[in-house]
């Protein structure tokens, strides 16, 4: 039995998001998706420059599932985000110059710089926190929505994860009790096409990470990752169900990552053809046309928004650099909280 | 008129723990295999779930890792989980949650959270239920920086010391042992606290200082007891919490009895007992010792099925009766 | 969305097993429902005259999966078994004597006398063993049966697993692995519709574990699990597709532990009445019927075949009790391997 | 007139002593993430998928428990699998399959099979990966009976003890650092193994006893370097086996120098060094002792992320220097 292949979904006219959406939102969407952009680019050349210790998993190209995501969710929501998280955590809301400190490994990152990249959170805005575990924070996003379930509170859990997270016990015990107790998770799956160098196809036995939700009585969207557009609907879609109480939906983003999975990437599991095809579906670039197309923004509007996104980057990197570093003294400190 | 002194079974302490937690603080609740209307695979939660509803004794799946990880998540997000796991074998499955997740977040995320939340583990053999169902892996966690460890070896310190765990605000690991759920023993009915990181001496003796954890202070004070007879003055410390070490009792101690032996149940490889004595032998007690450091702990093995085998496979009063002897007369 | 919950499948004519098995055939395997049931019944006596320690786990109610399943496997097959495992292994040939002797903590036990009910296991019979941890086997029959196809054998291994299991995360790795690798695994679920206390309803965001290998890839059929036949011709099914290539699939046998969970139940969670009606529904009750009415067996056969299988659990349980205990000298036996 | 000594890297070692096994052995094989055309995360599997074909060097998808289950399904069917985690902090999700299968199914079983498998486990901090990807969780696996654990320092060791492991009937835990991978050391072509079991005297010495493991014996031996500089006369044992352990090597050296040092990266709690020590405090070596067990390991804190906190947080060559001083002269 070979499942038929469940198609992405295609957009026949003016996307609703974009009524949903006033332009202030939208353009503040599209901020930060270049916001996202421009830090992964700095944060590679800090990398190259040797401003940053350790390896980085770069989000280049996925852009617009984190912003179209995090376009659903109030701040008072929450998301689980993975070892590939920066683009969430800037698609929450989080200060560009806090993530470059953390990443210098400053006193005035997010973590102090105890955490670097892949622990990368601003609790403050709802990112619980990036994840060193491949579907490390599938449960602990459940576990979340718990939590706001005893409160009596309505917010919302996004809970991003990858389609090699999607083959983890984790993943299907996290989605089991999310559906079981009707808890106000989305479950963000940015299917890039691999896991490290394990392509879907010799990962996954089935096409979609969507085709397994129904074994757990969730709906299910598949969408193509790289429209803004797409991404938002899907997930206020899955946002509003939520909030009202019906329970956990699946949200897949089909993507890809533009840069090796990580700094040591030599690229042998895929083809530059490949790369290049799906750099022609840049994220970025189709969302802004379709913002200019629409008239929501001018030619003017999208250079000043450049412009100041430019400028925020050459200044957070800045900040990083000025930030104290910890002192080794406090190696203890925040073990416990006493 | 004295009152008579109230007593409960080691089960009904941590229940009533739980129910006075809950009674105070709306943000605790329970959750594990079985706790409702089951009431535990041990008995321990009984009707809570009557009592507190099905909302905050709530009955997982079988899926310790996923059931882990929503503990951390709830705790992260200001509720305060308790979670019981039906055997303390099965925490294998949830490693990840409880060592890279509940005991590091705090930490790298500088601060910005914490994770308060309980696990309880059903540890030990003696119930003929072989390997997979009788560990004692309690060292491994007491070798976790950001957890916290204790193992109760009475109804009043399981009620202490499960209260002390809820309040705290960082992960803490509830040892208990299957074979004590049944003893009796004095437990104020009031809610307190057992300090976390505090031993008891339960005897004060001159000769050797016996430390040892859970069942086994019972076993120690009964060989103690035969000890005694002997002419020997074993000081039995009830270690309690194994992370962190209550150092300053432990090295006061053997500073004054000048020797020591380590009773656990857990592999002697690397058990609790290990720490301790090495604790030790780099303290400013190393020069008062006047003989070896005595260790009985687990045999090398998986449990055993068989009752004589599974008995063997654990220290028992007359091992520690020898080695106490042995080490009081040199003959080590 | 709620999924339509898959359907029993149902009867119409003359089971088909029915030919493709032999009289001898059907006959020894009434012969082995009967066996243990016996078992059963005198494991539970002798553990209320003390002469078992711990628990166990009885099958009572279940014994047309366990041996309509293993009707389907050749001598060379394996099984991976469960902590309700006494069935699966006289299902798969095991002598009763040596179970009893097991039981009781004897040398003459499958283990020794150091495994006990939980880890019962008879490998000479293809039976790699019961399992104490929910959902241990079912990795491992995916590596016995990986084994297998690097060894260029054809024998296929039959994975046995509870409802419960089914909401492990090894179920989900273990059934991507076995799909994505096409292996010769049969995933066989016993669901009884309860996990110790906990019912699917109350553990499981599907109605049916079968529900879930669509998530897989996988075929999967559910059977009245009570009925011999339907459990065989299922098994069949999936036997022969896993020794041909075709890959793994998952036979769902919808069964009922009459018995407690283990000795220690006091089965709040269930209906006397609950318990009453599967009674009624006796596999083996219905197994003989079928084979008096379609006249492969006579009512003399049966009475023969019952004597002797009494006359077997009888003498079973008097050499288990003759058997010597392990000496205590040998704790540290077969901890390794040297 | 001599060959010239071959120099391969400790990665590269560990990759030839994999060829050499697959060659030699049908039944061995190779699975992991990304160990095919990857060539695994450290590089250490390299080209072995095209020289071996994917049917013996199997990526396997993201799921460590069943990867684990399924080497242990396979090793008990007479396959030989050699698995390789990404890093050893992933191992906390395999935990299950490897305590309470793996090391126990022989046992439970009465020795009716055996589970030839090898994991492979990168570990140690040092690279800025931060606390879930730097952990040093060895002496867990070294509590467990049923394993055996090895932890080679050098290239030469590396491919020995992997070859061993391979050899050997029972599941071998092999504990690889990180930092060592790119290390380059004198390897013998040819298939050998070394010993498991065996601890290896890498300096001779009169004054304290060293005890280190992984990439703390090369910071033991500058150490030693140094203290020669200062008239004392280090002897470094490089532990090499974790489980089963070399009493009579320990017991005898320290007999001689007594004084002991053990240094490790792992936690200070409950890391091997606690065993290390608790074994010669209770062993005939115990008499011989001029000073206290000093121990020096991981900080009892999850690795941080910053570079200058990171190498605060495990032993580094002051670090030893200064206590073996304190240790000799008496100051500690
Ligand atoms: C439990 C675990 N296993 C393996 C890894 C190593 N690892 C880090 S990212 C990664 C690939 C993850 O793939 P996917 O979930 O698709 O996310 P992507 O990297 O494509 O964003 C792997 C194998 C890990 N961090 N955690
Ligand atoms: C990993 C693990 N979790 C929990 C248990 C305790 N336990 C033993 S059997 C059981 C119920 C299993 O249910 P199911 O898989 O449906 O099998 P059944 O008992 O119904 O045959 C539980 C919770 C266990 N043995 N292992
Ligand atoms: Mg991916
Ligand atoms: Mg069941």
């Amino acid at each position: 039995m070979t499942l038929p292949a469940a198609a992405i979904e295609t957009r026949t006219n003016r996307p609703a998001i974009y009524d949903r959406l006033s332009a202030a939102e939208l353009r503040e969407a599209l901020r930060r998706m270049h916001l996202i952009r421009q830090f992964e680019e700095g944060a590679e050349q800090a990398y190259m420059r040797g401003l940053i210790h350790g390896t980085m998993h770069l989000s280049i190209g996925q852009e617009a599932s984190a912003v179209g995501v995090c376009a659903a969710l109030k701040p008072q929501d929450k998301i689980t985000s993975t070892h590939r998280g920066h683009g969430h955590c800037i698609g929450k809301g989080a200060d560009p110059a806090r993530m470059f400190a953390e990443f210098f490994g400053k006193e005035d990152g997010y973590c102090r710089g105890r955490g670097g990249s892949m622990h990368i959170a601003d609790v403050a805005q709802g990112n619980l926190g990036a994840n060193g575990i491949v579907g490390g924070g599938l449960p602990i996003a459940v576990g979340a929505a718990l939590a706001m379930r005893q409160q009596k509170r309505t917010d919302v859990v996004a809970c991003f994860f990858g389609d090699g997270a999607s083959n983890e016990g984790a993943f299907h015990e996290a989605l089991n009790m999310a559906a079981l107790w009707k808890l106000g998770v989305v479950f963000v799956c940015e299917n890039n096409q691999y896991g490290m160098s394990t392509s879907t196809e010799r990962s996954m036995s089935v096409s979609n990470v969507a085709d397994r939700a129904a074994g757990y009585n969730i709906p299910a969207r598949i969408v193509d990752g790289n429209s803004f557009a797409d991404v938002a609907d899907a997930a206020f879609e899955a946002v509003d169900r939520a909030r009202a109480g019906g329970g956990p939906s699946l949200v897949e983003c089909k993507t890809y990552r533009i840069r090796g999975h990580s700094r040591s990437d030599r690229n042998r599991y895929r083809t530059r053809d490949e790369i290049e095809a799906w750099s022609a579906r840049d994220p970025i670039t189709r969302f802004e046309a379709e913002l200019l197309e629409l008239g929501i923004l001018s030619g003017g509007d999208v250079r000043a928004l450049r412009e100041a996104v430019d400028a925020e980057i050459a200044a957070g990197i800045a900040f990083a650099q000025n930030s104290p570093p910890p002192q080794v003294a406090e190696l203890l400190r925040d073990v416990h909280s006493d | 008129m004295d009152q008579p002194v109230r007593e409960l079974s080691y089960a009904q302490a941590l229940q009533e723990a739980m129910a006075q937690a809950m009674e105070a603080d709306d943000r605790v609740f329970l959750m594990g295999e079985d706790i409702g209307i089951y009431g535990g695979a041990f008995g321990v939660t009984g009707d809570l779930v009557e009592r507190f509803g099905a909302e905050r004794v709530i009955d997982t799946p079988i899926a310790e890792l996923g059931s882990a990880g929503v503990a951390v998540g709830a705790a992260l997000c200001g509720s305060r989980p308790v979670l019981e796991f039906q055997f303390s074998d099965f925490a294998t499955l949830a490693m990840e949650q409880i060592v890279n997740q509940a005991a590091k977040i705090r930490y790298m995320l500088g601060g910005a959270v914490s994770v308060p939340l309980v696990m309880r583990f059903p540890a030990g053999s003696g119930t003929g239920a072989a390997a997979q169902h009788s560990q004692s892996l309690e060292a491994w966690f007491a070798h976790v920086p950001g957890l916290k460890v204790v193992q109760p070896s009475t109804p009043e310190d399981a009620k202490g010391l499960l209260l002390s765990a809820i309040d705290d605000p960082d992960p803490v690991m509830l040892f208990e042992h299957k074979l004590l759920y049944k003893t009796k023993g004095p437990v104020p009915p009031e809610p307190y606290r057992t300090p976390i990181g505090k031993a008891l001496i339960r005897r004060t003796g001159r000769d050797l200082t016996i430390v040892a954890t859970a069942i086994m202070v019972h076993r120690a004070l009964e060989a103690a007891a035969i000890l005694a007879a002997d002419g020997i003055d074993a000081e039995v410390i009830d270690l309690r919490s194994l992370r962190p070490l209550d150092r300053d009792t432990l090295v006061d101690s053997v500073s004054r009895t000048t020797r020591l032996l380590c009773v656990y149940e857990g592999v002697r490889t690397l058990g609790i007992g290990a720490e301790i004595s090495a604790l030790i032998a780099e303290s400013e007690a190393f020069d008062r010792l006047d003989a070896p450091i005595g260790r009985l702990g687990g045999a090398e093995c998986p449990l055993p099925y068989n009752p004589e085998l599974e008995r063997a496979a654990v220290p028992q009063v007359p091992d520690i009766v020898d080695k106490a002897r042995a080490l009081v007369r040199g003959t080590v």
